[in-house]
């Protein structure tokens, strides 16, 4: 019992310069230093340390990074983990070295199925539960035809393959599909592509850059305007102020966090956008949120063994400005509420950040994958 | 995918557009490798830096000049643009390339290589990766056109003209007329050229500064189209260093012919088989070896 | 009596798109003798060495060297049949020494050229032999140093014991005097003479006293075509040729 | 003698070059006048090239004094020096294989008035004429050496630096050579010669330069010649 | 004076886990090689490959699928890898060793490419995530590679460790003596005068090829080397930022030394592990190396020295 090493450290991972730097990056680090200190600078009487590095999204390097933090830092608990590669890597390497990893911005389902750890938790949101909440809301809604211009990786697929399976559930039809290369600049091929098909819905499998390009030039082909809808299967927040109002208006998504939705996520918000300059983004909220209840836990635990603060987060109701009804399962994911947003009109919104509204929230249980569908080894069916 | 021939013509016209891109950058590294013999390996970040200041004059610059009104607008910063990367890449060839001269070009590459890293680098670190919106399209360059086959956006077609419109000019400046002789024999023997009497240190820092001009004139032209990122020009080099190896660097011509008609192949792919799109170009290139291994245009060594 | 005969070339013809720079030319180099290829300048001499050493491909024509075709062959195989070259302008290697210039050349009898595996010392035996060549164009004293420090005279005397040392029986030798002071001339045409026992030679070159003294043979081209062959004071009388080539310059 | 002060085109002194470390031109003085043709004689390597490029300023680093026409050049770039009407035919050549012959012929700027015209040059030069689109280097060694030549008379420079130009030509055509310069001269341009080939200079040059080790070391005029040419066969290996 | 020095380096190989973080050590080890493998191919035949992480990268996925699916040991598994490498570095040889300086480096750089989008999409690969739990295996089916010692309450993966090291050994070895070889000779001559080479009646094109395809061949023992190492196969192995490193490895240590690439080497690895906290200024600090390196010391740490060392007393060899 007690805290090995005599400190807690706390490691984040993330990317500081690659695609998702603005979805993460710098932004997660502060999080992570305001988790420490609201939570005093101390757990159990000994010193929390945090340090950080740049995984570069290149599984490489995070192996590389969490191994030595692991063998020479003595590293506690790994958070941020930007994508799914890093985040397997660094959940792997976790397990092997008994060091808890935290995914909070990875949206691959396999960390909690086939690769799932004792040590590894998927915080924020994964391929699953984000087009669960919106595929199924847009086809209730009237967006019956989809047609999906998909980012060609594991990512973009496992999107596509989920979202269309619940269109479908819900009574819509598939249409088409196009697959395009990671970091497309012009996608105005398949933009003609998808408008030629006549599909309601245009559903994006992409994210950050990709995502961005491909809205703005649906809008320059008149897709929108043609009577098209677009869906985004992974949209941050950042995404949506680079797009502007104008430009993505209307588009629903699903998020785990919006920091104008309560008292408490406006708060936090705030203090986070004083330091920062921009409003955090749900990995950002995430790795705040995972930071705190990993520290919650050693305190409750008395302990910063891993298998033991494991134990005890296992056994704790998260609940606070981001995690609503929170817990985690057996397989690693933590469940929580996720929320259905729309894209503001220009007019409706009366400050900068002032972006989305939210529609619906859909309990967690509802939005994640169950665990008998699930096929982690450490479940026991 | 149906393909009918409205499909592949739009297709076509939408490889056209990235095919003038492929041209003007492959033109502008075909004149700075005539004249310098540099592979110049930063005209992907140079791309990439005329698209910022686009950019940040349309959205920084009047805050910081204290009128928060006040935006560049894409005219001037098509002019702008130039200059500037143009005055940077005299900077560059007068600070560093100059030294090079003298020894293996593979040094000028390398060098290159390394100021693209930082250019990329240090955009990197203060800008969205994932890309920010230029918003200073001008009004008679929105909406689209109607071509019969298809609604064709009217910037784009102007981007088209506008590149093509460029390369012919520069065409012609080199292949026919006297200035042209000059950078064509300076390539080859600049201590004579410049025993004739011309400035060929001059020379040589212009046409350094012209083709990266050129280059962010492209990013300028590709600023309203893509999001302007830092790592905008990142790959798209390596695309264009395989044009140009297809058409082979000797002819200006060469890198214009091959510049649109592989971006015509590009369009091409992204109906046929689209994840294939951002690699046809090299198969393209692997397939002109075993036929051609000097390039469509080039010359035998 | 092909076999009096080393070379011959039948017909043999190159076309640079539309202008034909050596046409139809039947070349015949008796075994043992230093045959010259003079003519004016743009004759097409070099280009005729470039097509014997298939540094350029005939547009027709055949060549024949010891009775067999070789028209078809690659430069390197040219060589290794014993047909080896100078070049117009001095080929050497600059970085190596000129021990290592020999030596290069030497090697290649070893057949060891792909054996990456095998250190340095295994070239050891060619190091008398690569000094006697050396010793035989006075480069002896000089072995170790840079190649690239030499002066010209000396760079050409390498070349021709680079040459030398792959033991050729044809030798082209592209001007090998050219650009050299008087002094050096004379030491070239020592060389050539001396090397030329038991080996044949084919050189171009305009300095007509190198010729006069040297060639058993001489073969003049114009415009790419035999313009007259024959001895030397056959040749030199010919009207055509004082009038294409010699002017009045009388040896 | 202030008349031939006045008529001194070209006039070094104490000139020192260098390529990189080596240190090639060891204090240099001389002088040609105005309409004269002088040649520069050595061995291979004595630095007669070495003091052509440095006229032009093409040499690594270079200290001492050159005037043309009473003009500090010293410190001037290549290019300035070329424009005060001083053409170069170098050893190599230089043809530029990337232009046609006639870009070639027509690539020097014009420096000064008075030079020769296109016609008047492909007159001179009938091999030109056929070959006038073909590319700079497909043209024989000799070719290019005429249009190495031909190239300067059209710009009016008066100042001709002619580095080994026989090299590598047929007799015929040095002959033709020979008279081209007599023609030259009487035309009134100023020439310095660099030749290997002694008997071509020996007939054409009023005076000669020896040039030994990067230093002048001895002046001979055209008169003294036939008595000097012991001691010029020590220093040529005639 | 020489071989003391390799007695040095070598004890200080064997000593090194127990004083630097040894998978740091290992790490610097893979790049070395990866570094001299490409410098026989600049160094010595002048041909600059920007594309060599094709090799080292697809060696690195050969070997960690076989040793990952096929249960191959892990010596075997290196050995396929590098010759895999070896018979990409013979296909990419057909296709460029005709050309030179900077075309045959775009050529490679875009062949790379395709080899990158080989990576990308082969069913094998594992996209994007990388080719992940490749396991270290038993070598020669006796010693288990994974194993962790503790000393003085370190953990070091010695087993690992002296594999990686001795697979170094060898490497190195094989590069040293190619160098010094009848073969290295002629490419030194081919450098130096291509056509005089030809005219000798050298087959100056094999003779490259065969320098490219050792090259390549190293090069993917080092990849391959290094998936074992980290059990992981990625991308990064195969893109051109990895091609671009090696040379500035390789540069920056002296082209054309023996140890240069590997001092390189060393300071690029661990210039990046020392900024990696800094995001994108690693870039930058590795782009102004770079420019640095080109315009002011252009023979590399090694190569100045060396050069100090040769200007002071002229000796006539070597
Ligand atoms: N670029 C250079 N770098 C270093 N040394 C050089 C260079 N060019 C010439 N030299 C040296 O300068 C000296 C003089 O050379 P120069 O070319 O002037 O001789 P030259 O009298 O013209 O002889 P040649 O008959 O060979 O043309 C020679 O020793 C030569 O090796
Ligand atoms: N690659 C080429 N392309 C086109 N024409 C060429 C080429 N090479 C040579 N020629 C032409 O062929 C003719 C013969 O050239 P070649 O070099 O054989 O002449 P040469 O007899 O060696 O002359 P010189 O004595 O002047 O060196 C010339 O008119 C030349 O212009
Ligand atoms: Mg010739
Ligand atoms: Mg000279």
């Amino acid at each position: 019992a007690g805290i090995s090493t005599d400190v807690v450290k706390i490691g984040v991972l993330t990317d500081m310069s690659g695609v998702y730097s603005a979805i993460g990056g710098k932004g997660s680090v502060t999080a992570a230093k305001m988790a420490i200190a609201d939570f005093g600078g101390k757990v159990l009487g000994k010193p929390i340390k945090l340090i950080s590095a740049d995984h570069q999204n290149k599984a490489d390097i995070a192996s590389t990074k969490a191994r030595e933090w692991a063998d020479t830092d003595h590293v506690d608990m790994i958070t941020g983990l930007l994508n799914s590669g890093c985040a397997l890597a660094v959940q792997k390497i976790g397990t092997e070295k008994k060091v808890i990893s935290i995914a909070t911005g990875a949206g691959s389902t396999t960390l909690t199925n086939e690769h799932c750890s004792p040590y590894g938790i998927h915080y924020v949101y994964d391929t699953y539960a984000l087009p669960k909440v919106a595929g199924g809301a847009i086809v209730d809604t009237g967006g019956k035809s989809w047609f999906f211009l998909t980012a060609d990786y594991a990512f973009g697929h496992s999107l596509e393959k989920n979202t269309a399976a619940f269109v479908k559930a819900h009574g819509g039809k598939v249409l088409g599909q196009v697959r395009h290369p990671l970091a497309t600049s012009d996608f105005s091929s398949y933009l003609l592509q998808a408008q030629a098909s006549g599909a309601k819905v245009i559903g994006l499998a992409n994210a950050g850059g990709d995502f961005i390009n491909a809205v703005k030039q649906a809008r320059e082909f008149g897709i929108v305007q043609g009577g098209q809808t677009i869906a985004g299967m992974l949209v941050f927040l950042s995404d949506v102020k680079s797009l502007g109002l104008d430009v993505a208006q209307g588009m629903n998504f699903a998020t785990s966090f919006y920091w104008d939705r309560n008292e408490a996520s406006r708060k936090w918000s705030k203090r986070y956008f004083a330091k920062t300059g921009s409003m955090p983004t749900m990995n950002q909220a995430g790795v705040y949120s995972a930071v705190t209840t990993y520290l919650k836990a050693i305190k409750k635990a008395g302990t910063d063994n891993p298998d033991a603060v494991m134990k005890t987060m296992r056994g704790m109701k998260i609940n606070d400005f981001f995690s609503i009804n929170g817990h985690l399962r057996a397989d690693g994911s933590m469940v929580h509420d996720m929320f259905l947003v729309e894209v503001k009109k220009p007019s409706e919104s009366k400050a900068p950040w002032d972006l989305l509204k939210v529609i619906k929230q859909v309990p967690g249980d509802e939005a994640f994958m169950s665990l008998a569908e699930g096929s982690c080894s450490m479940v026991k069916k | 995918m149906h393909l009918s021939y409205q499909v592949v013509l739009a297709q076509l016209m939408l490889g056209l557009n990235i095919g003038a891109f492929y041209a003007i950058l492959s033109l502008g590294l075909a004149v700075i490798f005539g004249l310098l013999n540099i592979i110049n390996f930063a005209h992907g970040a140079l791309y990439m830096l005329g698209a910022f200041v686009a950019l940040l004059g349309y959205n920084e610059l009047g805050p910081l000049l204290g009128m928060p009104d006040f935006h560049m607008n894409y005219w001037t910063a098509l002019l702008v643009a130039p200059l500037v990367v143009g005055s940077l890449g005299v900077l560059i060839e007068k600070t560093m390339l100059r030294r090079l001269y003298k020894v293996d070009h593979l040094y000028g590459l390398l060098l290159t290589f390394g100021l693209a890293l930082i250019l990329q680098g240090v955009f990197t670190n203060y800008f969205n990766v994932s890309g920010i919106s230029y918003n200073g399209k001008p009004e008679i360059l929105r909406g689209a056109v109607n071509l019969k086959f298809m609604m064709f956006p009217t910037y784009r077609l102007w981007s088209i003209a506008i590149s093509l419109a460029v390369c012919f000019a520069t065409w012609f400046v080199i292949e026919r007329t006297k200035l042209g002789s000059y950078l064509r024999a300076g390539t080859e023997n600049p201590s004579l050229v410049q025993a004739f009497g011309i400035n060929v240190p001059l020379m040589i820092t212009l046409t350094y500064g012209f083709g990266v001009g050129m280059a962010a004139f492209a990013g300028v032209v590709a600023a309203p189209i893509y999001s302007v990122s830092p790592i905008m020009g990142s790959e798209l080099i390596i695309t264009v260093f395989a044009v140009v190896v297809i058409g082979g660097m000797g002819s200006i011509m060469g890198s214009i012919c091959t510049g649109l008609s592989l971006g015509m192949l590009e369009g091409l792919t992204k109906v046929i088989y689209p994840p294939a799109a951002n690699t046809v170009i090299f198969f393209m290139m692997i397939l002109v070896l075993l036929v051609k291994p000097e390039g469509l245009f080039g010359k035998e060594q | 009596m092909s076999a009096e005969y080393i070379l011959e070339t039948r017909d043999l013809t190159k076309d640079f798109s539309g202008f034909t720079a050596v046409s139809e030319v039947n070349l015949k180099v008796r075994k043992g003798s230093i045959h010259a290829l003079i003519g004016p300048n743009g004759a097409g001499k070099t280009t005729v060495f470039n097509l014997l050493t298939k540094f350029l491909i005939p547009s027709s024509g055949s060549i024949l060297f010891k009775g067999r075709d070789i028209t078809r062959e690659k430069p390197a195989d040219v060589a290794l049949r014993g047909i080896i070259r100078s070049f117009q302008i001095s080929a050497v290697f600059p970085k190596l020494t000129p021990f290592e210039n020999v030596r290069i050349a030497l090697q290649r009898r070893l057949g060891t050229c792909y054996h990456f595996w095998k250190p340095v010392s295994s070239l050891d035996i060619l190091t008398e032999q690569a000094f006697e060549l050396l010793d035989s164009v006075g480069l002896k004293e000089l072995a170790h140093h840079h190649t690239e420090e030499l002066a010209y005279g000396q760079k050409r005397a390498l070349e021709i014991a680079t040459t030398l040392a792959l033991d050729p029986e044809l030798m082209l030798l592209d001007e090998p005097t050219q650009g050299m002071g008087a002094e050096d001339v004379g030491k070239i045409t020592e060389l050539v003479r001396n090397v030329a026992q038991n080996r044949t030679i084919l050189m171009v070159e305009h300095n007509l006293k190198v010729v006069a003294s040297l060639a058993d043979r001489i073969t003049v081209l114009q415009r790419g075509s035999i313009l007259a062959e024959g001895e030397y004071d056959e040749v030199s009388r010919n009207p055509q040729v004082m009038e294409a080539y010699m002017g009045s310059v009388h040896a | 003698m202030p008349e031939t002060q006045t008529q001194e085109l070209l006039s070094v002194s104490n000139l020192h070059a260098h390529y990189g470390e080596s240190h090639i031109l060891h204090g240099i003085d001389f002088s040609v006048r105005r309409g004269e043709l002088v040649t520069l004689l050595g061995r291979n390597g004595a630095g007669r090239t070495t003091i052509l490029k440095s006229i032009l300023g093409l040499v690594g680093r270079r200290s001492g004094s050159i005037r043309i026409a009473g003009k500090e050049t010293i410190k001037l770039p290549p290019y300035r020096i070329a424009r005060l009407g001083v053409g170069y035919c170098p050893e190599e050549r230089g043809i530029f294989s990337r232009l046609t012959v006639e870009e070639n012929l027509l690539l020097p700027p014009v420096v000064k008035s008075g030079g020769m015209c296109l016609e008047e040059i492909y007159t001179l030069f009938t091999n030109l004429l056929e070959r006038r689109k073909s590319m700079g280097t497909s043209l024989s060694g000799g070719e290019q050496q005429m249009l190495a030549m031909a190239r300067i008379l059209r710009t009016g420079a008066d100042l001709l630096l002619l580095d080994e130009i026989t090299e590598g030509l047929a007799p015929v055509i040095v002959q033709a050579l020979g008279k081209l310069i007599r023609q030259l001269k009487e035309r009134g341009f100023t020439i310095i010669l660099v030749e290997q080939n002694f008997h071509f200079a020996a007939d054409l040059a009023d005076r000669h330069y020896v040039v030994d080790h990067g230093n002048i070391v001895e002046m001979i005029p055209m008169e003294a010649l036939g008595a000097s040419m012991e001691r010029l066969s020590g220093y040529l290996g005639v | 004076m020489n071989r003391k020095l390799w007695a040095a380096l070598f004890l200080a190989g064997l000593a090194a886990p127990f004083l630097i973080y040894p998978v740091f050590v290992m790490q610097l080890l893979c790049f070395a090689l990866f570094a001299c493998a490409f410098n026989l191919l600049i160094g010595y035949t002048g041909l600059l490959s920007f594309g060599h992480a094709a090799f080292f990268g697809g060696a690195a996925y050969v070997t960690g699928y076989l040793v990952k699916n096929a249960g191959l040991t892990p010596e075997l598994g290196v050995i396929v890898g590098t010759l895999a490498a070896g018979l990409m570095g013979y296909i990419f040889g057909i296709l460029t060793i005709r050309r030179q300086g900077i075309y045959f480096a775009m050529i490679t750089l875009a062949l790379a490419q395709v080899i990158y989008f080989i990576a990308l999409k082969a069913p094998f690969t594992g996209g994007e995530d990388g080719l992940q739990d490749v396991p270290r295996g038993m070598f020669l089916g006796l010693v288990d590679l994974g194993h962790t010692y503790h000393v003085a309450g370190k953990p070091l993966e010695l087993n690992l460790y002296y594999f990686v090291f001795i697979i170094f050994c060898i490497g190195f070895w094989i590069i040293h003596r190619a160098i010094h070889s009848p073969f290295g000779q002629i490419l030194k001559a081919i450098r130096e005068n291509e056509p005089r080479a030809i005219s000798l009646g050298y087959k100056v094109e094999r003779l490259k090829l065969l320098a490219f395809v050792i090259s390549a061949s190293l090069a993917g023992t080092a990849g391959a080397t290094k998936s074992l190492v980290f059990q992981l196969a990625s991308l990064t192995d195969v893109s051109w930022h990895t091609s671009g490193e090696v040379v500035l490895m390789t540069l920056l240590g002296g082209l054309g030394t023996v140890l240069g690439p590997v001092v390189g080497a060393f300071t690029v690895v661990a210039l990046q592990a020392e900024l990696s906290a800094f995001g994108s200024w690693v870039t930058v600090v590795i782009g102004i190396t770079f420019v640095v390196c080109v315009l002011s010391f252009r023979r590399g740490f090694v190569g100045e020295v060396l050069e100090k060392i040769r200007t002071r007393p002229p000796k006539p060899n070597d």
